[in-house]
């Protein structure tokens, strides 16, 4: 397994250079022959789709009415498997707190945490200094079109 | 993110390309806010050149969505693919903004 | 001035993803205005390149034939200058034991040194614990060309 | 970095896309030490859609150059632009490859 680690301003102007290093993490994660190109496009696809939402957490919520501080993220690339750790130095939240979108509404936000977890396997939250959200998906044949 | 608006009698043509995320959805939100304020009656936005969605992008299109009805226009997204596709699917827009 | 760090073991694995990092960088170094687009692709393309052979460098030379190391990269992207601080922790070298390509001879390598040079305003190299090779480029409109 | 190679009569057209650098020129260096290999007279490197390179791949190039014109051959680089072609020039290999 290796490890990468970026540490940037933790503002939405870094937003791009960031999704780049996590698309570009997708593609290290080890082939297996056993998986498909539309299942890697699939996971690239979920990985950098929960990657943004939390980036804007971070930024957006965070960060908001007080210093721009860092933000560290953690990329471990293992063999079909990937894992996300995102620290920020914000006050903190409670995501249970975080009531469930309801679709039927059409809400127009409050998707984000919604979306990591619909596409990463585990997502979870350690208030404290720093604040951490792990997110870890598998890189498996099943990913196609969402077939357990 | 880059997009273009034509008018052409009732239809308006709102074509996104690129990456509609929450550092590119500010510059949309204001076309959005022109074509609702000018009451267009029927929005196509044409999506067959966005790469990337985030949940603020979907919060515009929506946003866009609800008010254009609000006055009797209809919305209409069309070329979605890929990342966008996915996250549409996922938070059940297909049904509604797909026409 | 703002600060990215990214750490990645050192194999030519990692390049592209280090690659997009500074080619990201580069992007976010302040526009002014009596900078033309051309002298802005100029400079991305002096600089992507530059890297891209510290980078190789510390690859191929550093960790030769010892166990890889972490390569960090330091980016301080300023207003129309951006500087790479570029450390790893192999037994490090003397710049000035090499020699200067003879480009009259059509040498096959010995031209990463000299590409970074020509490129880049500045490059310098500390041995030590780590080894740190800095190489600083300002964003000027004489970039077109060549033309001082 | 992907490329193609076509044979046709006397000519060999070696078409290089993408990024030729460390980690890719080995897989290019195998293509050329067979063109090597095959004596080819005129060897034609289509350079139009390589987006980046690096000393390394400029190294392979060069290699191709001097061992194709060891036993007759001839070597033409077109189609270079953008950073390859800045690249090209910094090492003065323009007025030698580039026919
Ligand atoms: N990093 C954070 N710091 C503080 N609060 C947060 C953070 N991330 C999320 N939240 C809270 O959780 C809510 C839901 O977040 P999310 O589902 O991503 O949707 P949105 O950001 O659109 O509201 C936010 O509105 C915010 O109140
Ligand atoms: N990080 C390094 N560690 C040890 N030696 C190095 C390092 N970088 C460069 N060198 C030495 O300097 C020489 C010239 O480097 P360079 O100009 O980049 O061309 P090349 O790598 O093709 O030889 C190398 O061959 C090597 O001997």
């Amino acid at each position: 397994m290796s490890l990468i680690r970026l540490t940037i301003p933790g503002t939405l102007d870094y937003r791009d250079l960031a999704v780049r290093v996590v698309a570009a993490a997708c593609k290290l994660v080890a082939h297996r022959d056993d998986v498909s190109e539309d299942a890697r496009a699939e996971f690239d696809m979920h990985v950098v789709s929960a990657f943004g939402e939390a980036f804007n957490n971070v930024a957006i919520h965070s960060y908001k009415g007080r210093a721009v501080g860092p933000l560290d993220i953690e990329i471990e690339v293992g063999v079909g498997e990937i894992t996300l750790r995102i620290a920020d130095h914000g006050p903190g939240y409670d995501p249970l707190d975080v009531k469930e979108p309801d679709l039927d509404e059409l809400p127009e936000s409050g998707m984000g945490l919604f979306i990591m977890r619909e596409f990463m396997d585990s997502v979870s939250y350690q208030a404290g200094a720093p604040n951490v959200l792990s997110m870890t998906k598998k890189l498996t044949e099943k990913e196609i079109g969402g077939v357990a | 993110m880059n997009f273009t608006r034509t008018d052409e009698g009732d239809l308006t043509k709102l074509e996104i390309s690129g990456s509609l995320d929450a550092i590119s959805t500010p510059e949309l939100r204001a076309a959005i806010d022109s074509v609702v304020g000018d009451q267009r009656k029927t929005i196509v936005v044409d999506c067959s050149a966005l790469r990337l969605i985030d949940s603020s992008g979907v919060g515009a299109l929506v946003s866009l969505y609800k008010r254009a009805r609000a006055h009797g226009g209809k919305v209409n997204v069309t070329g979605l693919c890929d990342q966008p596709l996915a996250i549409f699917k996922l938070l059940r827009l297909d049904k509604i903004l797909i026409g």
